[in-house]
This record gives C-alpha cells, structure tokens and sequence, in this order.
C-alpha cells in the first residue's frame, strides 16, 4: 500500500519545477501577459516530454497516466505557467483515446510539440445564452467561447449535445477570435463555426463526461499549486515584513490566516492525488471524486486567493509583488468547466440524489 | 421609530430636486476636475449650500450651520438623480477640515477657499512601504536647513499624486523623539524639484494609486500645520471621518439590486441564474446582510442627528461593509460562470465586467484604510473594551 | 427622524430587564429546567403589563405595538428567561385583532395575566411527516408538534391549509403532552385533536402569515438579546481568565472573536428595530424584513453561540456556567416557525423570484 | 500509488473477519468495563494480537512487531463488524505508553499486565479549572513529608474518574523551579483517603466528565514515574498520540452516510430533505470535504508504513476533523427543522437524537484536546515555520 508519489513522479515534478523556477520567473510570466508568446517555455516543455504525457508510447509519447499530469498541472500553477497544457497534452490526448479514434498520426505531432489543440466544450458544459454549437452531419455551426489553449492547430469542440469534433484551425469557415479575461497567463478565444467541416470524434455523453473530468481535476491540481505558492509567499512576507517593531508573523491573526490557509490546502494535495489516480484506475469512482476535486479546490482556492492577498496588505493588492497572476489564476479555474455550484449539482446527480 | 423626515426636511428635499433638475445640463459629467464646466458647476453648488455647505464664508464655504439631514438628504438626491455632486478628492475631504481645526489664519485664508472652488487640488502623503498598519513608523524625513525642511523618503497609496498641486504630509522631523511625537504635518507644492510621481498599478490593472518619491525636497519652514513634532494629533484630529465612507450599504444595496437584474435576465444551461435555488440562496442571504447595515446605517445618522451613541454600529461599518460588499461582488462573478472572467474589451462583459473588476477593487478595500486585521483590533478594544496586547521585548 | 427607541420603549425595555436581572437569575433558570413551573415569573412580567401589551387599552391591554413587543422578545431572550410569551403575548393577540375577531373577553383575561394560549401553527410553516391537521367544519383531526408555549388555556391552531383556529384546552378530542427539546427554558408540546370543536377565527392566508412574521421577528428578537448576553459573557470571561500569564481577552485571537461576533450582531439590533416597526406601520415591507430578520438572526446566533462558548474553553462546554441554556435558545429560535433555508425561499418567493 | 494492501495483508484481513465471525457471540456490547465477559474477551484478544499487539510478552501483551497496516485493518474489521474491539481507556491509551518509555522495570511489571487485562482501570489528571490551553501552569500541589507525598488541588476533565481504581495526575512538586520544570508525575489509587470525585455535566446534559478534588491525599514517595520535576517531559512523551483520534474522516464518513440517508427518506413540506437544492449543496460541500479528509488519512498512514514526511497532513487533522464534524452535525439540525430541537425521550427523535447531540459534543472536541486557537498556533509555528509570540512583561 502506498498512498503517494512513486520515485518517477516525484522526479517528474521535480524536473518541470526546476525548469519552471529557472526559466519561467515571475518577468517571465509579466512579459506574456504584455506579449503572449509562450514558445520558449513550450519548448522547454517539449525537451522534458510533456506534450506526449499521455500519449501511448507507440504513438511517440510518454505513455504516462492522469496524475502524472496533474502533478504537472499542479506544478504549472505553481509558477502561474502561460503555456498550453489542458487542451493539448491532456484533453485532446485523452478525447482522442476515450474515442478509439484512431489518430496516430496526431498524436505523433502533439507529442513532438509541433501541434497544439485548443478545447472548446464549455458551451455543453453549462451553456450561456451568447454561444453553442450546433452539428448538422460534420458540420458544425455557432460560436464557442472561452475556448481554452488558443490559438491551437486544431480544435477539440464538443456540440450542444456533448458530441466531440476534432476541427483544424484552418477549416473553411472557422475563425478564432482572442478574447481578454483576469487571467492574463492563459489564453482564450471565441471560436466562430459557418457550417464548419469537422471529424466526429464520438458521440457517446461518456467520452465527452470522461474527458472533462480529466479536465476539471487539471484545473482543480493548477489550484492547488496557484494557492500553494500564494501561501508560501504570504508566509515568507510575514517572516519579513515588520510592523509595530516585529515580523507581522508574529501576530497572532496573522499566524492563524496562515494556519488555515494550511489546515485547508493541505488535505487537496491528497485529493488531487487521489482524483488524478481514479481518472485512469478507478472508473467508478472517477466522476464523483472528478466532481468533488474540481468543486473543492474552487472553493479553498478562493479562500486562499483573498487569505493571502490580505497577508500582503496593500503589497498584495499592487501590481509590484504580482501576486495577482495568481489571485487570478485562481479565479480561471474556478469558473471554467463549471462554476462549483454546478459541479456540485452533477456530484449530487451521479449519486442519485437529485430527483 | 419615526422614519420620516419631517416637513421641513420634506420642503428641502423638494427645493435640492429642483435645484437639479433644473441646472442639471450644468454639471459635469466625465470632464476633468480642472474643466471650467466642473468649477463652475462647483461655485454654483458652493452658492447654493449643497457642498462646503457648513464651511464659514470667510473661508470661501456657504456657512450654514451643521444640519446632518440636510447633508444627508442632498447626498441622496444627487446620487439617486446620478447628478456630480461636486468635487471630492482629499484636499476637501480631509485636508480642509483639518486646518479649520488646527490651522492658522493665514493658512485657512491661503488654502481653503482655493481648495474648495477646486483650483488647488491636493494628495495624502501619509502611508508608506514600511509604514502601513503602523503608521507612525514613518521615515520620510524632514531637516531644517535655515529656511527650508529638507525632505527625503518615498509615500505610497497616494490616489491622486499625478494630479495634485499641493501635498500634505507628514514627515519625521524629530527622530529622536518617540515615534508618535517625532511627525510633522507638512504642506508643500508638487511641482518643487526633486518630487517624483509613479503610477501604481493595482490588481485591477489599473493605476489608482502613486508612490511619490522625496530627494532633497525643499520646503519654505512655516509651510507646517501645528507645531514640530504635533503632526500626528493634527492628522489624526480627523482620520476617523474617512473611514466611514468605506462600506456605505446604500451603495452595496445598488449592488445588490444591479445583481438581482442579472440573474433575472442572465441564463445558464437554458435557466436563468435566478432560477437556480443556490444562487438564490446566496443572494438572499447576502440581501439580509445588506438590509442589516442599511438599518444599521439609518441608526448612525439617526444617532448622530439626535446626539445619542451608536459607537460600536459605526465602528463596524467598514469590517463589515467591504467584506459585504466583497462577497456581493463575487456572487456576481460566480453566477456568471466562464463570463465572469470576461475582462479589459471582451465583448462578453456583463455591467462593464464591473463584478469581477469590483471583487479585487473591493478587497483592496478590505486591505486599505485599516485592514479587516486592524478593525478587529479597534472594534475589540475600543468596542468592547477588551486589553491591547502585552508589550513585548524584542526577540525571545 | 428618529431610528431609534423613544424614551418609552428604553423605559419598558429597562424595566422588564431589571425585573429578569433580580428575579430570574441562572438559578431560576435552572431551576425552571428541573420543575417547568413559571407562575412567578409571569405573575411578574404580568405586573409589568406584558401580557396585555398589544392588547387594546379598550380591551384591557397597554395597546403597544410590536416593536415594544420585539424588545421585550429581547429581553427574555438576554435573560433566557423561562416564560410563555410568543403564543400568549404576541400571536395570538395579534391573530384575533388581524382576523378582526370580537373576542374582547379573551383579550381581557389574557391582559389580566389569568389566560394563556399556545401556539401550533408549525407544521402550516413546513409540514413534518409525522404530523398535520385537516379540519373539517369547525372540526379539528391530527396533530400538531412543537407547539409553543404549552401547555395552555387555548391553543392557536392552523390547520394544513394555513386557516388559524382557536381551542379551549379542555376541547372535547384535545389532548396535550409535553415534549422535551434541547431548549429546557421553553416548554413545547403535542397536541392531539380527534374531531375536536374549535373556533374559525380566519381562512385568509394573509392572516395567516401576518401572525407568523410577528412570530418571526420575535424569535429573531430573542436571538438578538441571547446572543448579546453570550457575546457579553464572553469578553467578560476572556477579561478575567489567565493563561500564559495574562488575561486570554490580550490575545489576538481571542479579540478578533469577540470583533467577529460584535461586528456581526451590532447591525442585527437595527435589523429588529425596523423589522418590529414594519410590522405595524409597513406592511409593505413587513413581510420581507421579518423573513431575513428570522434567517439573519439564525445565521448570526448560530455563530455567536459556538463563537462565545469556544471563547469560554472547556468551561462554555460544562453546566457550570450555563452558558449552555443561551446556546440551546439560539438554537431554538433558529429552527421554529420556519429554518433559514426555507425562510430565505419565502423572502424570494416574496419578491417574485422564484419561477 | 497503490491502494491495495497486498496479499499478505489481504489474508491477514481474512484471518481477522474469520476471527469476528468465529468470536462474536464472546464480544460484551453494553457490559460494563469490570463485567467477566469484558475481560475474558480482552484476553482473548490480546492472545491473538488484536489488541495491546504489540507491547511485549513479558508485560502481558501479544509481543508481536510494530505493522500499521494490520493494525489497520484490525480497527477496520472490528469497526465494520461492529464488534467490540477490547478495551480502550486512558489507562491503555496512555499511561502504558508512558510507562513502557519512561517507567522503571519495576513499575512496568506492577501496571502494565493488569493495566492491559482491565484489572486496573486509570483516570487522567491533567487539566484543571486554572490550566487549560496552558496546562503547565497547573497549581495542584505535592509536597514531601517523610515518605510519602501530599497533594491537594483540584483537577477537571478526567473522565473515567468515577470507575478508576488509579489516576496517574501531574502535580507541582518543586514550586520555585520553572513552571515547566516543576511539576512531577505520580501514580496513586482513587480510594485513597480525601479524593472526591464530583461528576461534570456538560452542554448535551450528560455527565461525561468528572472533577476531582484532593485533600491532604498521602501517596507512597516511590509512586513517581521519572524524577522530580520531570513530570513535563514524561507527560508529554506520549501526548501527541492522543491528539491523532479526534477528527477521524472514517468516523465522519460514517455520518456522512447517514446525512444523506436520512435526507432521502425526511420529508418536508411533502417534498424529501434532499430534494431542498438549498440542503443538497450543503451536503454536497460536506462530502467534497469529507472525501479531502479522508485521502488526507490514506496519506497519513502511508507515510507511517513507508516512513514518508505528512507532518503538516497530520498536524491539521484535529482542527479540520473536529470543525468539519461539527458543521455535518449540524446540517443534520438544520435540516430536521423542529425535529432537529428534540431531545431527551421525545417520541420525534431521528437517529436516537444524535445530530443534535453530537452538533454540541463535537463543540467540545473542537475546544477539548488543544481548542482551535492552540491547533492554529501549532501548526503556523510548527508547520509553517512561523514565529511564536515575542515574549512581553507584564502589564501595558
């Protein structure tokens, strides 16, 4: 029995920290949000194997599972990355799989770090009264927006049905539109479909449920290392900061904001542990614990945003420190792939408890 | 309970809207603080009692007497009719005030009436990067050399530096003294060399906020409110006043009914967000909290008309209403889901993406102006009467 | 204007306070507990005029309204005092004067002090499953459980369809068994009814919920004052005991819980003030403001009761302080006459708000 | 990862059901502590290894070597039977550990068999009324005279005081040492003249506690565990494990069930407590948190067997378990409405009453072993490297 990281994992969390610590600090990431181009650290990415993760060794990658991955995920929040992740090396990959399509070739690619794929599902998720997607036979029609990881090669799409389409950027009729939110380390689009070819990847609600759960515990492990980080930095800065002739660390009320900030975020680190292992080893309890982990993380991820921010005083609020990138971060993954309310709402329906 | 106004209060409020109605093409609307339609919107509202109304005529106010009703009522008539009730700003907020108390006759005469028809326009120099919670451990320094204080060290937070003509300030001019009793209250123009303003970028993304930087600054001696050394009483005669503005119910109650509309109109997976029973759960709560402080509101003005004490009511008002009004602002950004990240030119705005822009505006609320921190320590001591905290000694 | 008490209202308020400080001290209080027997105090609060309080002068009464009537609630509620008054003082008065009812005799002998009625309108609040009365003519047939203020001369009933009744105690059919709660200030029972004769006094569901919003804001009122009391226990507490040398009341944690507390039930006061005056004077908003001041005051006591007694260690834990009797009253007004969730729902329904 | 716990420990499990099932009908479930079949079935489990496992032969245990997880699965098994898993109490809990670490061979060979056969039954006398949070300043005194000690004062919280035929209590034997250097730790009988035991009744009415007060108590000088003012150190030798029991997600879970069984069957307004999407959404909230504490739990254990650093996991299980306890209680009140009130022999309890019961017992498990505040300070020091309250004279 060992509830853990094995050796591998650790060195492959280890290997992405250290590349990140070196090559994506804090100016690293300011200049994205100025300018977002991510291909130096997309490239690195690419030399430590990240694109082929999850992509079967015989088709060119690392054949590695869904904690891998959201063990990098977690270390991407760590350092707020701007770079692609969810759509490319997880959703794709995994939709892909789910499907049985039959996609060699693709993968070879993604694995190599050559194509990337933006995901567009949210609409199927919880649709808003300004987009969807509709397919007649595989075309689709409408708009999707806040797709996540574009500009991309091709498209991962999921219709109003929660059908899956694989669409190449430059299919007629397709344009990609960037759209600006809080998140200035992530990049999102509004995606515009006029009877858009596309390739059926499947139209069973499972894949489609399976593959946004794989995202969902991403985002929530993406969390978990964004409020990581924000809580050691509030710490440290108490330990420096003094007021009043002493470390604020010393206070009180300030030791007991850092004490729950840690009582809370600790626990996760289990439960994403746990999430990411039951997306490939635990079918039956995947969504459940899918659900939970997303919905969880969202909510402590909030409290450990504002907790820390306020550690910080007026530094936390400034742009000097930016500790915003992660504040807002944060906020990202809270809202993408359902609000935790609505996830809330799907755990309860898988267990049969909504009438 | 009698929660009328009255009859006279009644006629007053008739004449203010009158007085907009008519005049409002008048005011101002997005135009500078120096345009002549701003100052002269301003004169007329100086003219007519409905800002500076109780400051002395000598000084260039309306000088009617105190009448917090009336200061109330104006307030509320303005605002409902969205009408510029002239300038603010902490010239006329604060620094204004403070030498009606403490300062000389010939400061008052130099100061307020330009202050108040808005042709002198001033900053706050008070917090500092090292001196924040604790802000009598500020060390911008000032020396006397002959005629002239020589100031140097850098102030923070300073909201209208870019600005302002005019800056008080305090500095330590005394720095063997205890550290209360070694500030002085400074008074000195911007545009004296050796000031230099930066613009501070908050989490919003926006620069509300300057450092301002001190080298070598000098400044004529007599440019000082109080004596040497007294500049923390001087600023602290009237620091409690700007607290109050911080959490005001009756704008988070705008709020509140901004966010209702939302979830009226606004749909999720085909339903509109107020139909899902969490989301409505979440605002009615947040709806009894805010009709809360509002009654709590009315109690402080009726406290303050009727001279009776409601000190704990108005010493909780700004723990409170930021933390309100941040969790208000929230909702708004969590009902919308994936377009509540919508920011900068997204065409995907809801109300201006005012709800995720307010939920960051606000907890930089929380932190300014007394953290929710420093709050809890005011409301258990002075509240409710409980001890400081032991005096230490350094290390252990 | 005036947002406040007039000097008649701190008069009364006063009174009944210095009346419960010299008479009803813990002891009396744990003596009710044991041997639920009132007389004294009600012979007392009788010499105070409370049982007429909203009684007409012309019937008797003092003719005061209900914000007199929610600052008394208060003071009970400080004192935990072990009283009837809910069914007696407020609900039923109110439901004869809002039914219009000519019953000018009863009103009489309640102000004398020498009647009492209870309360059994929960199960038209929430119904339960155990329990529910349907009326047929002027018949009664169920039960009623939790009925307040029992056991009693009469009883105010609703029937299933919200129509309110009134019974004789030695009603043919009718009978009454004590039902023991966490709350040993109060005495609540079940009442049985087999075809038991009763006196429509109205089927206007208006009636109805008019003499639940008064019940509402009572509870609330009583919350306000309980938790005031735990909330004053508690610093007073923190000021005397010593840890680690100094009083536990200098120790940040310790003030930010008091802070918190005080923060959060100061505005509460202003909260009941206008909510008891809506009930006479706007009844447009009467409704509204009762439904959050009963959610409000719920959430807020709940709060200050675990607060206060943790500010106490382990002696708010133990009967020796009693601290107890205020926490189980909280408790109490919380899940009568309708719990948060279900009032918040009510104050949407109100206002249109639910589809 | 891998959750299973290999074949080995899988038949192990098996011998323990094959165990229960063989055995149950030997189990006492309501006896008392003293009764035949209590202590037949305690040695017929210390024969077999499922309790006192692994404490030596030679002081009457099993002897066997330290395994977690068998001891795991020991709990499981019996936890999941619902069987009598032998005897707990202080006595074994504690005191053995204490004295197997810091007891003379002598005393091991007195305490320990009995101890561990229920023989001997042990009261804790810890805390008193004056030290709670700060328990080295405890004031109950011990004072040689010839050969023996004698103690007064006044201790709280022991809970087995009434059935206990000994106590082992800290005492202050060296007034004038340090606080924590002068305290000592004796054993002595609860006959022992001047002893009264006084029950404690607590908030659910029950009297789960005791005080016990001592008056001129004369025990043997040799009944002391270490020397003279070493009674901190050998306290606290053991004092974490305690700690490691309140707040177990396992426990909650089990609640957690019932929760959610319960709101599939209470009706109200005609309509299942469960389909309240207000209600639901709590609930759901709760079990997110119950799922986090529980793999939490999985890490703590694997970190024992495989020697793997979880200390902050672990330091955050008390605080965490006992809030999370308590809040899951008392949505089971909230949802019950005036169900949730009933109490004592009312004919409308739910699940015996418990919710109510255990929303104010796990009140105090919040405040009893170390109350939040002190589990705050320990993990900010402990965990995150904070540092403690600078020290401070007396009096501002």
């Amino acid at each position: 029995m060992e509830f853990g990281l094995s050796e591998e994992q650790t060195l492959l969390q280890d290997s992405v920290n250290r590349f990140l610590d070196a090559q994506v600090p804090l100016d690293r990431v300011r200049a994205f949000s100025e300018q977002p181009d991510d291909q130096d650290i997309w490239q690195g990415l690419t030399e430590l194997g990240i694109p082929g993760l999850l992509i079967p060794e015989s088709a060119g990658g690392v054949g590695m599972g869904c904690l891998d991955a959201a063990l990098v995920a977690e270390a991407l929040g760590h350092h707020v990355t701007p770079s692609t992740f969810l759509g490319t090396v997880v959703m794709a990959p995994l939709a892909l799989a789910y499907a049985g399509a039959d996609q060699d070739e693709l993968l070879a690619r993604i694995a190599s770090g050559q194509t990337r794929v933006g995901v567009a599902v949210g609409d199927a998720v919880a649709a808003r009264q300004d987009a969807g997607i509709t397919s007649a036979g595989s075309r689709l029609t409408g708009k999707a927006i806040f797709a996540m990881d574009c500009p991309a090669d091709y498209y991962l799409v999921a219709d109003s049905r929660q059908r899956l389409f694989l669409v190449a950027a430059d299919a007629a009729g397709l344009t990609c539109q960037g759209l600006p939110t809080i998140d200035r380390t992530r990049r999102t689009a509004e995606l515009t479909f006029d009877a858009t070819p596309a390739q059926l990847l499947s139209d069973d609600p499972e894949v489609f449920a399976r593959t946004v759960d794989a995202g969902r515990v991403m985002l929530a492990a993406d969390t978990l290392g964004a409020a990581q980080n924000m809580l050691d930095q509030a710490v440290e800065y108490a330990k420096q900061r003094e007021q009043f002739n002493r470390p604020i660390a010393s206070f009180q009320a300030v030791k007991h904001m850092c004490a729950e900030m840690a009582a809370e975020l600790e626990p996760c680190r289990a439960m994403i542990w746990y999430a990411g292992h039951a997306l490939d080893e635990l079918p039956e309890e995947a969504r459940l614990t899918a659900c939970h982990a997303k919905a969880h993380l969202a909510e402590v991820g909030k409290l450990v945003a504002k907790t820390a921010t306020e550690v910080h005083g007026g530094m936390g609020f400034t742009d000097l420190v930016g500790l915003h990138y992660w504040f807002k971060r944060i906020g990202f993954n809270r809202q993408m792939l359902g609000a935790p309310e609505l996830v809330r709402e799907e755990a309860a329906r898988l267990q049969g408890l909504v009438a | 309970m009698d929660l009328s106004y009255g009859p006279e209060y009644e006629t007053f409020r008739d004449e203010v809207r009158a007085f907009i109605e008519t005049h409002r093409d008048q005011a101002p609307s997005s135009e500078s603080l120096r345009s002549e339609k701003a100052l002269a919107w301003q004169r007329l509202l100086i003219e007519h009692g409905y800002t500076a109304r109780t400051i002395p005529e000598a000084y260039g106010g309306h000088g009617a007497q105190p009448d917090i009703l009336k200061s109330r009522i104006i307030a509320e008539e303005f605002a409902s009719a969205r009408v510029n009730a002239g300038l603010g700003g902490q010239g006329i907020s604060m620094l204004v005030p403070t030498l009606l108390e403490m300062g000389t006759e010939e400061q008052k005469q130099q100061f307020i009436p330009a202050t108040l028809r808005g042709e002198m326009v001033w900053c706050q120099g008070y917090s500092e990067p090292g001196a924040g919670s604790d802000l009598a451990s500020l060390r911008t320094s000032a020396v006397l050399d002959g005629d002239e204080w020589v100031i140097n060290g850098q102030k923070i937070w300073t909201s209208t530096a870019h600005l302002a003509d005019w800056i008080f300030c305090l500095v330590r001019t005394e720095p063997e003294a205890p550290k209360h009793k070694g500030i002085s209250f400074l008074l000195f123009r911007m545009d004296t060399p050796g000031i230099e303003v930066r613009p501070l970028v908050d989490m919003t993304g926006i620069a509300n906020f300057n450092e301002v930087f001190f080298t070598d600054v000098r400044v004529p001696k007599h440019q000082i409110v109080g004596q040497r050394g007294d500049g923390w009483l001087v600023a602290n005669a009237i620091l409690g006043h700007e607290r109050d503005s911080l959490g005001d119910p009756n704008a988070t109650l705008t709020r509140l009914n901004a966010l209702t509309e939302m979830m009226k109109t606004e749909h999720v997976g085909g339903e509109r967000l107020i139909d899902n029973p969490a989301y409505r759960d979440r605002l009615m709560k947040l709806q009894g909290r805010v009709m809360a402080m509002r009654f709590n509101d009315l109690r402080i003005l009726s406290a303050k008309i009727n001279n009776s004490d409601a000190h704990l009511a108005r010493m909780i008002v700004k723990l409170q209403g930021t933390e309100l009004r941040h969790e208000l602002e929230g909702l708004g950004v969590d009902v919308l889901g994936e377009l509540g990240l919508a920011y900068g030119k997204s065409p995907y705005l809801r109300d201006g993406g005012s709800w995720q822009r307010h939920y960051m505006f606000f907890l930089g609320l929380i932190i300014g102006g007394g953290t929710s921190q420093i709050q809890k320590n005011i409301i258990s001591e002075r509240g409710l009467g409980m001890p400081k905290e032991p005096k230490f000694e350094k290390a252990i």
